[in-house]
């Protein structure tokens, strides 16, 4: 018998000490909430790098192996799962590393930037993580459900914690359509558990393997339907975009910068899902496809006619997501690597630039390309890292973009499909001219009125290292993708192994 | 009735509610009546759980003293639609709370329930 | 609204129609093979803990799936406290658009007949015993925390309603979000003895179903709930362990955060003075 | 008046309606670049249809460019129809299920 972990030790602790942090910083509201919240961060931050891989079953019920009506709880060995199972695997390694390296930044930035009573703010960048991190490692369908929902009532509400006007509306539309997509994501469970009685991934999987599905594909195929509908909500793919764009652009840009590694996280995780479950069926890729180029084109084309550098930002991280729902739906090796990888290097980059965003508030909070000029000159190190995010962003060789873009037109090309390779270059060089225009009028146009103050701005030290450091990131994986890749490529054949 | 029909009916039923669900969230433009047109939408599929639970001759999931187990097996219902039911009215709550919480501030911000008016689109 | 008048209206009406054709023929297809798959493994395990099959489902065999459940009640007291004005934050360093006001509800009771000023409080009082009454037996009958929680939070709106804001059930600010804390936190930690001791979160030490923790444990954890199952088979001994008091937990969260939803509706919020 | 002349009002009179406002340069160089991005966006998209037969692909290619030259500034509708009016999304979402179910229910 093959020995291995069933029962790792920190799947519990990356959820359960968010949770519990998230309690006590809500309930104390104002006093103590900086070191707990901060000291929290980091051990969260220490487990998911430390963490072996391996499987954990939530409750200790153990698998049922029909042939044998024995019970088990090793996680190799084929079985009816009776409690819940989690995974934490490479993927989950790199991912979850970089989510909760953006919380810690973003929780110490909350706690100098953002006036008093932050309680229930950080409580929620906190719940955030911990649902972003269940999607990730849950194999599960119901439960998956489960942390959408949670997922989806969070964004809302940090979307309205700053209580203005744009703030609201922007949460309500959200919290609108994420009731629809949440409903068809139970309708889409529903139909999964009745067709094949569970709803452990890897169980329903087996069975439709085993009987087929033959004339109950229609089933499965309006599963996929409503499925397809909660990835587009999860990611704000084509239809979806203005409102998930207001999102990221109604909340402060540390917040946006957690809710889009958020959203990366589950498009990954949905995306893999529905490749393994639906993958058999025809159409099913194609779908995807369209649904990501579209997604590309219409984003880029939103961010080149926005006049406010929030909202800029946030149609290319919609734009983006294009990138990395083109690499799933492509399903071929090369494709998934290159749509896991899209998926880490869109973070770190969109993260640069949405820090640079924050940093702009430290400036008297305009972002819009009427209002703002000559940040430059205050403080050429925003300017700079903005410049280089931009670069880095639009996939120039030095900085990461380039390393997972060019393995997505590789996947391209070799699948037969051109035009789509031409359509990532293009959206590359426009995701650059966007930026350009905000950059240029932001930082580099002098002012047209004398009479703006010369008053000396202090950033915060924070705010300053962790720019640096995700432009260190960017560039090591520019240079040496293997760090990353090889995270990503047993996953990817795994799942194409199934 | 057979469990045909009447597992049949309940589905008719819970995909007529959803799909009146959706519809009234696109035509009505108040907003508390998209609110409860989403309500409509969640119960829909509480229905749909329910009739997928459903069995022939099916008995509440409660052991009570004289029962066989072999019999409770196979006559008692499919307990994890059943209790996916109690997790979507949890989550039917919160929403509903969370939605019904923003129309509210809308509501004092803008004196009117018409999301034509408040939700339009605009330029920033 | 005026673009789904006309041409567009047909257009999302034809598209409701083919959703609900989708919907329909798989629905139809269904009928009557709906597979039990895993739900009768969880029947047939049923004698081994709880009489009651759905408590046994809820808080043990998916018990952690009904921990996040139960966190997003929590988040749905949060999210809309927040929005009423509970710890709205803006940046520091600029200005911006104020946050609107939230006023208290205006309601008033003029006048309370008698029957209303005398019954009232009995009424609450039944419906907070009524609540207990469901929660202490949750393994054995339908009910549970929720229900519970559901229960009292009325009794607490009933009060709300009759009396204003001086009522008799009158909670505090930070006592409601002191229950919610207990709440949500007891759940989660009552997860932590099966970890400490199994390695797997939240196993049923009490119930110990698979024998893996030490008898002593087993007996701390188990007996105070220890019943006996007459069935046909025999008599099984056996007892639900932790998930009475995970019942308990989950009304105290659910009062609170429905009673802090209840509590920012009715009455507003402001930061102040908490 | 010259062809050039005629040239010259044609462009300058399609160039006016991309301004909005007291015409505002930023803008209308971001309408005029996404304006032609959108159109090699569809026209690269007709392409796509090679994959069931050419000749169908460059008819496609040949018309839908004729249409968006023909149209000229379609930017504005495309911003128009991707606004965040909500229940503008909400019908575009209605009809990308419809799409999505047709096609997999009938095509597959």
């Amino acid at each position: 018998m093959i020995e291995s972990i069933s029962n790792l030790w920190s799947i519990p602790l990356l959820v359960i000490i968010p949770m519990l942090t998230a309690i006590i910083v809500n309930f104390l509201y104002d006093k103590a909430i900086k070191p707990i919240a901060i000291s929290s961060a980091i051990i969260i931050l220490i487990i998911s790098i430390i963490s072996p891989y391996g499987y954990h079953w939530f409750c200790g019920h153990p698998a049922l192996n029909p042939e044998t009506l024995t019970f088990t709880f090793n996680p190799n060995i084929f079985g009816y799962k009776l409690s819940l199972e989690f995974i934490f695997g490479p993927l989950q390694h790199i991912m979850i590393f970089i989510s909760s390296l953006i919380l810690l930044f973003c929780v110490i930035l909350s706690t100098i930037g953002l006036t008093k009573h932050q309680g229930p703010y950080i409580a929620l960048l906190f719940l955030l993580f911990m649902s972003s991190a269940i999607v990730i490692m849950v194999n599960d369908l119901y439960h998956l459900w489960i942390a959408v929902e949670i997922g989806s009532l969070i964004v809302v509400g940090i979307a309205a914690a700053s209580g203005t006007s744009i703030s609201h509306k922007a949460a309500l539309k959200y919290g609108l359509f994420s009731a629809i997509s949440g409903a068809g994501l139970a309708v889409s469970l529903a139909l999964v558990l009745g067709l094949t009685g569970f709803s452990n991934i890897s169980d329903a999987i087996m069975y439709l393997k085993q009987f087929g599905i033959g004339e109950m594909s229609t089933v499965l195929y309006i599963a996929f339907g409503f499925f397809v509908l909660s990835w587009m909500y999860a990611g704000g793919l084509a239809p979806i975009h203005p409102l998930k764009s207001e999102v990221y652009g109604a909340s402060y840009p540390h917040g946006t910068a957690l809710l889009q590694a958020q959203s990366k996280l589950m498009l990954v995780a949905i995306g893999i899902i529905m490749l393994r479950l639906f993958g058999m069926l025809p159409f099913v890729k194609e779908v995807m496809i369209f649904l990501s180029v579209i997604t590309m084109m219409i984003g880029v084309i939103m961010a080149l006619i926005q006049i406010d550098f929030r909202w800029i930002i946030a149609y290319l991280i919609i734009s983006h997501s294009g990138f990395v729902t083109l690499g799933i739906g492509l399903g071929t090796q090369e494709g998934l690597i290159g749509g896991i990888f899209q998926a880490v290097n869109d973070i770190i980059y969109m993260t640069i630039l949405l820090l640079c965003c924050e940093a702009l508030f430290y400036f008297g909070g305009k972002t819009s390309t009427k209002e703002a000029y000559d940040i430059a000159k205050k403080s050429p190190f925003i300017a700079t890292a903005t410049i280089l995010g931009a670069i880095a962003a639009s996939g120039i060789p030095p900085f990461n973009g380039f390393q997972s873009e060019i393995i997505l037109i590789q996947a391209c090309l070799k699948e037969g499909l051109p035009e789509i390779a031409v359509l990532i270059l293009m959206v590359s060089v426009t995701t650059f001219i966007a930026l350009l225009r905000g950059i240029y009028r932001i930082f580099l146009k002098p002012p047209e009125l004398q009479d703006q103050d010369n008053s000396n701005v202090d950033l915060p030290k924070v705010l300053i290292i962790g720019i640096i450091i995700f432009i260190i990131l960017s560039i090591i994986i520019g240079i040496y993708p293997d760090i990353v890749l090889r995270f990503i490529i047993p996953v990817v054949k795994e799942v194409l192994s199934i | 009735m057979t469990e045909v029909t009447i597992q049949l009916l309940g589905f008719i039923a819970a995909a007529i509610l959803i799909v009146v669900g959706m519809g009234g969230m696109l035509f009505l433009d108040n907003l508390i009546k998209k609110i409860i047109a989403f309500t409509l939408l969640s119960d829909g599929v509480n229905l749909l759980l329910v009739a997928l639970a459903y069995r022939e001759g099916g008995i509440v999931p409660i052991l009570l003293p004289g029962m066989s187990i072999y019999d409770f097996t196979s006559r008692a219902i499919l307990i994890f639609p059943a209790g996916i039911v109690l997790t979507n009215i949890v989550i039917g709550v919160s929403t509903t709370a969370i939605l019904v919480a923003l129309v509210i501030m809308l509501y004092r911000r803008y004196g009117t329930l018409k999301a034509s008016v408040i939700l339009k689109g605009e330029r920033r | 609204m005026e673009e789904l008048k006309g041409k567009r209206g047909i257009i999302a009406l034809i598209a409701l129609i083919i959703i609900t054709i989708g919907l329909l023929s798989s629905l139809e297809k269904l009928t009557g093979r709906v597979n039990p798959g895993i739900s009768e493994v969880y029947n047939a395990l049923a004698y081994l803990v709880a009489p009651n099959n759905l408590a046994t489902w809820v808080y043990d065999w998916r018990g952690f799936d009904t921990l996040i459940e139960t966190a997003v009640i929590y988040v749905g007291g949060l999210v809309s406290a927040l929005v009423i004005g509970r710890g709205v934050v803006q940046m520091k360093k600029c200005k911006q658009e104020s946050p609107v006001t939230s006023k208290p509800l205006e309601f008033r009771v003029e006048s309370l007949t008698v029957i209303l000023e005398y019954l009232g409080i009995p009424a609450a009082i039944l419906l907070i015993s009524y609540g207990i009454m469901i929660v202490t037996g949750s393994s054995t009958s339908g009910g549970g925390g929720f229900q519970c929680g559901v229960i009292m939070t009325s009794a607490y709106l009933l009060a709300a309603i009759l009396y204003g804001k001086n009522n008799p059930i009158k909670f505090g600010k930070r006592f409601i979000i002191g229950i919610g804390a207990i709440g949500l936190g007891g759940y989660a930690l009552l997860g932590l003895p099966g970890y400490l001791a199994t390695g797997y979160w939240q196993y049923n030490i009490g119930a110990d179903v698979w024998s893996l923790v030490p008898s002593i444990l087993h007996t701390i954890f188990g007996d105070p709930f220890r019943l006996s199952l007459i069935l046909k088979e025999g008599v099984f001994y056996s007892t639900p362990g932790i998930v009475p008091l995970i019942n308990i937990a989950e009304a105290f969260n659910v009062i609170g955060a429905i009673g802090l939803i209840y509590f920012a509706f009715l009455y507003g919020w402001s930061d102040e003075g908490e | 008046m010259t062809s050039t002349e005629t040239f010259y009002e044609k462009l300058k009179k399609w160039l006016d309606n991309f301004i909005t406002g007291s015409g505002y340069t930023n803008i209308t160089t971001g309408y005029i670049t996404g304006e032609l991005q959108f159109l090699v966006f569809i026209i690269i998209l007709s392409v796509f249809f090679r994959l069931f037969s050419v000749p169908l692909a460059i008819i496609l290619l040949i018309f839908i460019t004729a249409f968006a030259l023909y149209f000229a500034p379609v930017i504005k509708d495309v911003e128009k129809e991707n606004m965040n009016d909500l229940n503008r999304v909400l019908y575009w979402m209605v009809i990308y299920f419809a799409i999505i179910i047709a096609i997999t229910l009938w095509g597959g």
